[in-house]
């Protein structure tokens, strides 16, 4: 059962090739890791995902529908940083979700009422009730983080992309990031796309580990050819030891 | 120890921070002293006694003619046209802001020209203001918001396309409208830049305010300070020029506490 | 063609022979007078002359407070017929040509001089160095300078003479002991004409406008003759000076408090002389514009029906209709 | 889709930035005929055929006196003096701005007294400003660093004080004095800033000159534009306007160009 | 024998005590670690040892000297962020470490030479010689650290004070960053101090970690009594297994 499709699509910008070729299809519920080397075009794939950019060739359908031509609450989003509103309060931008789909961008009475009642439950699952007045300043990384995902989750989308989310907090806190998704997948069954510099992370949470890099190289104009999807690892059970994958792709080892 | 490391104790810090208003004073009173020595009828520096006495006079005594004390009808005069000004300013250039800043239309239409009209000089234009504007108090309130708009448009424009793609995006999957973001996550944080915008473009909107109240006014400050000029009142002239700048003074503090009481999410900041 | 209307607006700037239009609007006398032939009148001060100026030629104002020579270079020149409704005063030594330490016009050879330049300024300067047989390029340079800082700017070691007007002159004649007089307006009497000048076109549509405006300056001239402390108190405070600071301004004005002084004036055989040579002194310094092509293109006509300079372009007119009536008492 | 998403095509942002210089165009242009019907000697709105020939006639006739091209004398020393007044405020907000961000004596010494400065309005000081430098050139260039050097020293003590201290810490560990942190650590990551500064404050700057020249000149642009007021010569007044514009506006884009040159290490910034 | 001494220093913020009764001596050549609950006083330790800010009570001394009064050459430090010149090519920081203790903190003529020498043979030996010429701001996290690392030695300190230098990197380039320093000091025999979050990273790297705590605790008013140094365990041949630590400081785990 395919619910995202992916077809064939190329990107490009000026006439550089970014990505070319790209085929996927991923089932309901999946999650999937995404790794690459750096600049290879993994946050271009997913901001097509996210229809933020339209790719230059192809189709992507979500459960059989069109391209989409700009975001929409079908699509949840959790950048590396700058993923909460920084002028809402914890609850506020929790709220935001429910409130910014309305015209004026905010509920009132009774509405409001039950999207804070719902707020305050959704801060106590993601354990920030005791900071919900506060604004995102005062968080740490790992908290913003994870009101960022809460918040992309209370918007109910249909897929979700994460964009190295962890990638900028230190080792323990991730370790603790990876249990809490963890736990909101099984409780969930979103289907999730997450690109990552981490291996490790990568096979520890994803379905499947797709591999992006370039089949083809012109070493007079390196920007002629664009990357694709060289690999597609099954992860779950451990899957296939990613350490292999470090001697198929040097490149993907961090400098 | 380096120089950089030297750090004033409290008394001496204050001390410090006095001192060079102390120097201007008696500065001024040894030129005034000098001045009026040569020739007691000297008006360009009155002894600091006189300015005190005028200042008193001018708080205090009324009018002759009118029954009402001038300086406060100018200073009242004077800010409702500078806030006028500001206001609408403030206004404009907040809603233009936004639009260059969030639409590209909107910056494709405007951007170009807002640049080339920051660089036109108002002044030049006040006969044509005048014309277009009439006398009254709409033409002073419209060379306040010519002169600034422009300046605060273009920063709050580049401060709103400064807001990371990512929020933008983000309200975009929640699914907000380009009303939605503009009003609830662009708007807001632009508001505190706003401010200090407000506040850099004080100076000038004072300028502006005294130029066009010298040009055709019957009251305000402006219009006091070139009154006398003609004269030479330097007494008056100089109680007006302190009394300005307390005001501009006291309107930058309560800007700044605003700013700060109203967007709690903000660092100090400028 | 301007319409009949009911509503007329003056403008006029602080000078000593125009502060009685701000009485006028201040006191009522204007209303009243206005009312009485079922017309508005508003008064409305300027602070920057030449602005005043401008702003009545750009058509924003009915009327306006101005010298003989600045309504023709000005709204005659640009274009707008313009008559003189009223001729309050003439300059008796009320415009000045002051120099530090100097003895007579010929010092002024070689040195600079500060002034408003193309004003009546700098026509008395021209008129004065004519007298000793100088010219402006005999002068280092002319400096334009504003009249609101002329005093500061005399206080100042580079400047050693200037031109100026009251209460600019008394005020630098007073608290300098080194400054004098070298030549003022009383020298070219009648040559300095202060006025107030009106949209010809709009006078002729409506003529209760003429006759409410003069009947109410002819009113306060009344009071001013009369010596009316409150009145003249009252012009003193608005000029920004005392009773006694404005008296002393006054005693260099030929303030016509008659209007049949006015009538003469302006019927006076020596007007078309003045009119010429301020044109000839206007069109030298390219003041009445590119397309002038020569001094008489403006035409000025006088109460006789005759006229001075081009027949077929007559902007300015001395029309002693108005005051006559307030002689006779017709108002 | 979202307005926001919306994003105009290449010709047509082109034809977009141009509209509104051409509907001011056709405004001016169509204001300027009714005037012109009305009376044909209409001095207040000349036809943009006529501004066109007197541009021609300024930039290329000489004087008939001077028999020197005015425009050009007017512009040389309009510019002498604003790059004159723009150099020393340059320097003396550099000098300051370094002192008071790096030294404590010198921010408690003089950083409550600029912010007080920078209130003061500096027109109503004109008169003290002739006596003590007197009419010529110099109290034009006082004016002008009067009028914009606070402002620039606060943004720029400001700036030094937000170089991290990290920076000026691991300066010290390596030997580093007093001045060579000022010289070599702080002065080279604030010249950016300085540069954005001045383009900033040229706009106050040109206010300035142009309040100056009106003042007591007898060359320079502002001084003709208020001699040329004198017999509302809007041909002229617009041209040196449209000048001045212009002449701002690539001011403006050199420094920018400069600034973006001269500092490699930094992002394009403002 | 003992290098740095410490004894008895207390430090406090308006009546807020932060450090109080500190003793202790380190060797020459000893990699000390330093850990403990965020806001504990850590960076404070380390900026006095800097001489940044002088002990409320108590003295600091280097080799039997008087307790500085200012940071000097015979202290490197390597912060978390913002310890390279950014308007200084790569290069020209390393030649900043020689030249700025100068008049005019330049160098001319032959001194500049041999300078630019050294510090070419520095860059090499710490790997950036490729990006020799390049502005830090284009350079990646981890190179950016090991520039800093290479300018403070370039000083030749006597003591290097390290603030969570690792903290802002990313899992792999913290490990090699790890093989760098150890390198490094396999090389110099440096006395270091490092302040960390990762008690991995603590144990791995240092001769001895030092655990800062509270040992006093008033429920009404927190800022009545500073943190010390509460244990002081001996890493070395891979000392007392870490883990040991947790159960005693849970605060050491990370939120
Ligand atoms: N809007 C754009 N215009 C032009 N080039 C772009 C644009 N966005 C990205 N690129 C280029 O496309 C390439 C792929 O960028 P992308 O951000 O997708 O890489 P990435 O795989 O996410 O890298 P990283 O691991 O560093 O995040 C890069 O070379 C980048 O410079
Ligand atoms: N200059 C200062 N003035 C006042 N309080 C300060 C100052 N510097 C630090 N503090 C306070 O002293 C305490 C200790 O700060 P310090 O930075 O040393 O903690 P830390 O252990 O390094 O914490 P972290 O692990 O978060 O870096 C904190 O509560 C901090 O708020
Ligand atoms: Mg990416
Ligand atoms: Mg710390």
């Amino acid at each position: 059962m395919s619910f995202v499709s992916v077809t064939n699509v190329w990107q490009r910008y000026g006439n550089r090739s970014i990505l070319e070729r790209v085929n996927t299809t991923v089932a309901e519920g999946e999650f999937i890791s995404i790794v690459g080397a750096s600049g290879c075009g993994k946050s271009t794939f997913l901001r097509m995902l996210l229809a933020e950019e339209r790719p230059y060739k192809g189709a992507i359908s979500i459960d059989g529908g069109e391209t989409a031509v700009e975001p929409n609450r079908e699509r949840g989003v959790v950048f590396q940083k700058y993923s909460v509103f920084p002028h809402l309060t914890v609850r506020e931008n929790l709220i935001a979700a429910e409130s910014f789909e309305k015209p004026f961008g905010r509920l009132r009475g009774a509405a409001r009422k039950a999207a804070e009642s719902r707020a305050d439950a959704t801060l106590e699952r993601i354990g920030l009730n005791h900071v919900s007045g506060q604004y995102p300043a005062s968080l740490s990384g790992g908290m913003q983080q994870r009101l960022a995902i809460g918040q992309a989750m209370t918007a109910k989308p249909r897929i979700l992309l994460l964009d190295e989310p962890f990638g900028a907090l230190d080792p323990g806190t991730r370790l603790q990031m990876h249990d809490f998704l963890l736990e909101l997948r099984d409780e969930t069954n979103m289907t999730v796309f997450m690109v990552t510099h981490d291996l490790d992370e990568a096979f520890k949470l994803g379905d499947r580990v797709l591999v992006f890099d370039k089949p083809r190289w012109d070493p007079d104009d390196p920007g002629l050819h664009g990357a694709t999807i060289t690999y597609d690892f099954d992860a779950r059970n451990k899957g296939m030891p990613f350490q292999d994958i470090l001697d198929q792709y040097p490149s993907l080892a961090r400098d | 120890m380096r120089l950089i490391n030297h750090i004033p104790a409290r008394p001496g810090a204050i001390i410090l921070a006095a001192l060079p208003f102390v120097l201007i004073f008696v500065a001024y009173s040894v030129a005034s002293d000098f001045r009026l020595t040569a020739n007691p009828q000297d008006k360009l520096l009155p002894a600091p006694s006189t300015i005190a006495e005028t200042a008193e006079r001018l708080f205090t005594t009324p009018d002759k003619r009118s029954k009402e004390i001038l300086l406060w009808n100018d200073t009242l005069a004077s800010l409702a046209r500078l806030s006028g000004g500001v206001a609408i300013s403030a206004a404009l250039s907040l809603v233009l802001g936004l639009a260059i800043g969030l639409l590209p239309y909107a910056r494709s239409l405007f951007s170009g020209f807002i640049a080339v009209l920051s660089m036109v000089p108002p002044l030049a234009l006040l006969p044509i203001l005048f014309i277009v504007f009439g006398l009254g108090e709409v033409s002073k309130v419209v060379l306040i918001v010519i002169g600034i708009t422009p300046f605060m448009t273009r920063d709050l424009a580049q401060r709103v396309m400064e807001i990371p793609k990512e929020q933008i995006v983000k309200a975009q999957t929640l699914g907000a409208s380009s009303w939605v973001i503009a009003q609830r996550v662009a708007l807001p944080q632009v508001l505190p830049r706003l401010i200090s915008n407000v506040r850099l473009s004080l100076g000038s909107a004072w300028l502006f305010l005294i130029a066009a109240e010298a040009v055709a006014s019957d009251v305000g400050l402006g219009y006091r300070i070139f009154l006398v000029r003609r004269y030479l009142a330097m007494d008056v002239i100089l109680t007006y020029v302190i009394w300005i700048t307390l005001l501009a003074f006291v309107i930058d503090w309560l800007l700044k506490s605003l700013s700060r009481r109203a967007f709690p999410w903000m660092e100090a900041g400028l | 063609a301007a319409q009949e209307k009911t509503e007329f607006k003056l403008a006029w700037s602080i000078y000593v022979g125009w502060m009685p239009w701000g009485y006028l609007e201040d006191s009522g006398i204007m209303d009243k007078w206005a009312e009485k032939y079922g017309i508005d009148v508003e008064i409305v001060q300027f602070n920057d002359y030449v602005e005043s100026i401008n702003q009545y030629t750009a058509g924003a104002f009915d009327g306006v407070s101005a010298t003989n020579m600045d309504t023709l270079s000005i709204p005659s020149g640009g274009g707008v017929d313009t008559t003189a409704l009223i001729i309050g005063d003439y300059s008796n030594g009320n415009d000045a040509v002051i120099a530090k330490g100097a003895s007579s016009l010929e010092d002024l050879k070689g040195k600079p001089v500060n002034l408003v330049e193309l004003s009546v300024s700098h026509y008395l300067l021209a008129r004065g160095l004519d007298t000793v047989g100088l010219e402006e390029a005999d002068l280092e340079s002319v400096i334009n300078t504003s009249d609101a800082d002329m005093i500061a700017a005399y206080a100042t070691d580079d400047v050693q003479a200037v031109v100026t007007w009251n209460p600019l002159v008394s005020e630098i004649l007073g608290s300098n002991p080194d400054a004098v007089n070298l030549f003022d307006s009383s020298k070219i009497p009648g040559e300095i004409l202060d006025l107030m000048v009106v949209n010809t076109e709009t006078l002729e549509a409506n003529p209760n406008f003429g006759k409410a405006v003069a009947g109410a300056w002819y009113e306060v001239m009344g009071l001013m003759a009369a010596g009316d402390e409150a009145a003249l108190t009252a012009m003193a405070e608005a000029s920004g000076t005392d009773l006694a600071g404005y008296k002393a301004q006054m005693a260099a004005t030929e303030m016509f408090f008659d209007p049949a002084d006015a009538v003469a004036q302006a019927s006076s055989e020596a007007l078309p002389g003045t009119m010429t040579s301020v044109a000839e002194f206007l069109f030298d310094k390219g003041i009445l514009g590119e397309g002038a092509p020569s001094a008489d293109f403006v035409g000025v006509a006088y109460p006789d029906g005759s006229i001075s300079g081009s027949e077929a372009n007559v902007k300015f007119r001395f029309d002693t209709t108005y005051m006559q009536m307030a002689a006779d008492g017709a108002l």
